[in-house]
């Protein structure tokens, strides 16, 4: 296993433990890291480096799947994927063997445009084989070029048309709490999406049902397709906005793991609240020449692209 | 051969707002929405019974349609109502991809449809929704004639499972079938036989068509009413049937001639069994004020209006 | 003329003439009120009396509209008499004689089912004649249920499906802007009505495109059809959300004439930004029977309610 | 008779973005307006020309709709443009009432019609905008079927007063006509003459069309290739005329069976000339991800496809 490499790194066993015993006790990891738990310290460095490459493997995941399709959402992709790694390995309460387990967590990945980093996340926690990447956007392939429920194992709803996430996890919150169920529901959103007038609707109906087990990530990136959000049509300032919805909010470095597991953890302690998460993200993180670029929005990386940009990424190492 | 039974006006959202209490109580994974009208689609009867299980979202239709969806994935079955105008047209790409693109077993009850809203006017009166609706993949379209059709509409509905529309109007209408009503989805019903002319109606048009076909057999002509409660799936085999019977075919609905019952059967004849026909409908214009009398009258869409479109078809069928 | 009546009254002279040398002088009356202009004192008190005398014919005109229709909606008409009364005789530049000036102020109704509101001042202001508003949704009237602008001049738009009245408005402040025209633009919305999502892409928008010639009025009478709006679907705080969505707002007792000038005067100095009055106001004011009563919201008097509130309405004297 | 005059390759969308700054030149109302897709939408090209009269309204279709309808009411001619799923299904209710109620001169050009958008799969793949579009009172709805045909499609939308209906696609299409070409709103234009069938084809299907009309006339079979670039208002006597000669008839659309031109014909001919009919469409599913060349084959929207249609109706017609 080369250090810092783009293969399908494995966490290493002590921080399999580690997450174990403290998932059993009842307890987010994160939780018990941020709030000074009696959790070996080394463990913590284990904990964040472990996230680290997992999220160096899924940005290798997102070049490879979308320069095979040859076409796809790079950008925003890759700006998603520490919010997702933190998700997927810290966060959400799964179990990928039982996608439908009534209890687990519900992620909603309502920019559905960046399904390869869902796809990703889904195939190294083990939904489905990480080879089956490489059939996004093909023709029969279960990987849709926007997430299909009825198809693969672990989405959790249909999305692509923006906008219309946060009301299905708001629908998802409101059958938790009628059921008693523990579960919480996660929305990731775009800050161009924000600009839908259904989010607002929805993000009102939220907060007057005071559904505390609601959870919205703002996927900051300052992009849409015709530009910056600031001079297409801004739907800034955020913040102002969602509290002025009811929503209590936090704003993070959304590349920041520990920062994210913290705001995550924040967002647990609230209840008879939804919570906003806006994490500030750069679009196309991770590959250099797609940073903060406008046109790498809905573009796939060529073979030579890809080649550069992994490259990139084997050797960005352990801490970017 | 079913003949108007009763004299008894009842509301089909009438009939509706009673169906969903009593399905409450037996189906505790039914939940019900709407959007800041449940006093006129008679959900408020299901938010007094099962106050726990009922959501208003405001005036928010999207919203509506998206929660709708979430509960459904989460196990639940919901029924979302407003007024139809709104519950299609304002959440049209909701309906689209978050329900009818996963197939999610969602139910859209909406109410105040057609012409017969009335004084309201144009705004609120939908002549489009069977043609949105019918649209989508793997939606059902379902219009009762009466309020027994729409009891066991409602409950049919939410015992199959995948998403359907159901289409309510809003004024009373003679009740036409008895308790012993069969209702089975997608299968249409022959309410009156007849070998010179079918007419093939659904919703309030079903009752026209009955009365327009009782003139008519005080005339010597024998006319078919079939009651196709169920757009889609259409019943294919039974229209190209009463076609081939008749050889004159009309349809009522009251709603656009556009992508209604009248294209559907269009449809039907065209790929199945060529006949003359005439669609009664609301030709390319939209309502307006009126009493919902006064309306059917001025948009043509009364028994009389059924009568000379048989007249019309038979004519042209060479009889 | 009986004070205090409820037949068509006329303003007295000496108001009109005081009215149409400030206008002619390029001022609005009450901009001069407001800010202590030379105007007479007793102009001022004439000229808030007139409009007071004629928000109660407005009422009146209400009452009996609705009560020949047979059915309508009362509650939202009656809250809204003052800010369509302040508008139409203070406000609004306008030619009654010439409703296509292209210079005209545009008023955009956008909670539509108040059309009577609508209707009876445009009547009286001379649109068309006073009679006619007993035809209001008759068969063939051009008073429909909801506004028809192809059908009755003085109505700027068609509308009556809530929520769509701001992009509208929005979209004719924009036009004014490229033509280099004066006017302004005023749109009265529900507060139920900002539960609708469109309401907040259209006020996102309208800030990014800095429309300071745009004007929002929020008929903040508390209730809508299913109840109240706080218990229905909360939309309040509303000045917190409008201002983070970018908007200058101001608030103000919706049936307070003269605070309503001095606020529509506020909008008018605001530049750069569009602008937006939350009136506080009471439902079905001014017919005791029909005040903050949900179930007025769409009912018509009966005759006899009709003449209760008629008299009630005529005995209410000049400062009710 | 025209045959596919060239195999140039453009796509209608890069078309409507050089009209738009044709038009703009010299039609000082005109405005165009966009939610976040005019790089797709090639609206773009507008907004360079002249920014001033261009406006993007970000990532909300309803409040895109409202704002044009407003322009319009204010004397402005506006274009807004965006997908064509999120134009008619986001702000379908828009469009109904604050544009098509009162008949504004808004002129709606969506792009990414039909599943020929390819690889972002189902929830971007509209099948059913004709349907939403054509049920509306007033609508005019074109589906052009080549980059001159967009070009003048756009120029005469402008020209007219009243709510229009573009229908583009995402994929460059063949060039069929010349700049010569003659297009007048509501006008169906016979391609190609002959009495055995009728194909009547829209927008890419048109060039399907005349391709197996050219392998059936080798075979003998005379097939009359007829190109209803206006599916609404219908070129009804065109229709009638040709189904009287040919008897045996074929619709070909790249949009759901249910509503588009296939249902328009369908009514035409039961209420003018019942005939055997066969219409090729997308048969009420959703399309998914590929290549637009896989998904035309898998859906059966290929000329091979409009070959086997003719036969089929051929034999249904006793020929
Ligand atoms: C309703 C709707 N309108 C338009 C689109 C087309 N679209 C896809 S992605 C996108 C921009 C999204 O921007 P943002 O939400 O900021 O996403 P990110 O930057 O994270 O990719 C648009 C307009 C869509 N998918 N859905
Ligand atoms: C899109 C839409 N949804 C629903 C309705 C039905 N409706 C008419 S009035 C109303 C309540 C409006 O409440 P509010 O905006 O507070 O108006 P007001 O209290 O001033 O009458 C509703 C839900 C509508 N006209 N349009
Ligand atoms: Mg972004
Ligand atoms: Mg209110």
């Amino acid at each position: 296993m080369a250090a810092g490499g783009c293969n399908h790194l494995q966490l290493s066993d002590s921080w399999r433990a580690s997450t174990k015993s403290v998932r059993n006790a009842g307890m987010l990891l994160s939780e018990v890291l941020i709030q000074g738990g009696n959790i070996l310290p080394e463990a913590q460095d284990e904990l964040i480096k472990g996230l680290r490459q997992r999220a160096r493997q899924i940005r290798c995941d997102l070049v490879r799947m979308l320069a095979a399709a040859g076409s796809g959402h790079s950008g925003g992709s890759l700006s998603a994927v520490e919010v997702v790694t933190a998700l997927y390995w810290q966060v959400l309460r799964i179990r990928p063997e039982d996608p439908s387990w009534p209890d687990r967590d519900r992620f909603v990945l309502s920019k559905g445009h960046a399904a390869p980093v869902l796809y990703a996340a889904l195939a190294e926690r083990g939904y489905f084989p990480v080879e089956e990447l490489l059939t996004l956007r093909k023709l029969g392939s279960r990987l849709q070029g926007h997430p299909d429920v009825r198809k693969l194992p672990g989405v959790e709803a249909s999305t692509g048309s923006l906008g219309q996430g946060l009301s299905v996890g708001l629908g998802m919150a409101l059958a938790g709490r009628l059921d008693r169920r523990p579960y919480r529901v996660y929305v990731l959103l775009g800050d161009g999406e924000c600009e839908e007038g259904q989010v607002w609707e929805a993000a009102m109906a939220a907060a007057h049902y005071r559904t505390g087990n609601l959870t919205v990530i703002i996927d900051n990136n300052g992009l849409q397709i015709d530009g910056p959000v600031t001079s297409v049509l801004s739907p800034l300032p955020l913040p102002e906005k969602w509290r002025a919805f009811g929503w209590a909010v936090t704003e993070v470095d959304g590349h920041d793991l520990p920062a994210l597991l913290q705001a995550f953890d924040w967002s647990v302690g609230i209840t008879g609240q939804p919570t906003a998460i806006v994490a500030h993200t750069v679009k196309g993180k991770g590959v250099s020449f797609m940073e903060n670029q406008v046109d790498w929005h809905g573009k796939a990386p060529s073979a030579d692209q890809a080649t550069c940009a992994l490259t990139e990424l084997q050797q960005g190492g352990e801490n970017r | 051969m079913t003949a108007i039974q009763s004299r008894q006006l009842i509301a089909n959202r009438d009939a509706y707002g009673q169906a969903l209490v009593d399905l409450g109580g037996r189906i505790p994974e039914l939940v019900v929405l709407d959007a800041d009208l449940s006093k006129s689609t008679k959900t408020s009867e299901f938010a007094k019974a099962y106050p726990e299980r009922f959501f208003d979202m405001g005036i928010a239709e999207q919203n509506l349609i998206g929660t709708a969806a979430g509960l459904a994935l989460a196990g639940k079955i919901p029924c979302a109502s407003t007024f139809a105008v709104f519950a299609t047209g304002r959440a049209f790409d909701q309906i689209r991809n978050t329900i009818a693109y996963p197939g999610l077993n969602v139910k859209i009850v909406a109410t105040h449809a057609g012409i017969t809203v009335g004084e309201d006017g144009g705004s609120h009166q939908a002549i489009e929704d069977i043609a949105l609706m019918r649209v989508l993949p793997g939606m059902t379209v379902i219009v009762p004639a009466d309020a027994i059709e729409t009891e066991k509409a409602v409950a049919a509905a939410v015992a199959m499972r995948g998403p359907v529309y159901i289409r309510l109007g809003r004024t009373a209408v003679p009740v036409l079938f008895g308790e012993d009503h069969q209702f089975q989805i997608g299968k249409a019903v022959v309410l009156r036989d007849g070998a010179d002319a079918v007419v093939f109606a659904t919703g309030v048009m079903v009752a026209e068509a009955l009365q327009a076909a009782i003139t008519l057999a005080e005339r010597g002509v024998n006319v078919a009413v079939v009651n196709v409660h169920t757009v889609k799936p259409l019943d294919v085999e039974l229209i190209v049937e009463l076609a081939r019977r008749t050889g004159a075919v009309v349809t009522a609905e009251e709603h656009s001639i556009y992508g209604g019952l009248g294209s559907a059967v269009a449809e039907v004849l065209g790929e199945h069994y060529p006949a003359p026909l005439v669609r009664l409908g609301v030709r390319d214009r939209f309502g307006e004020s009126g009493s919902p009398a006064q309306l059917m009258e001025a948009l043509g869409l009364t028994a009389p209006h059924i009568i000379k479109a048989v007249e019309r078809v038979r004519l042209r069928a060479g009889r």
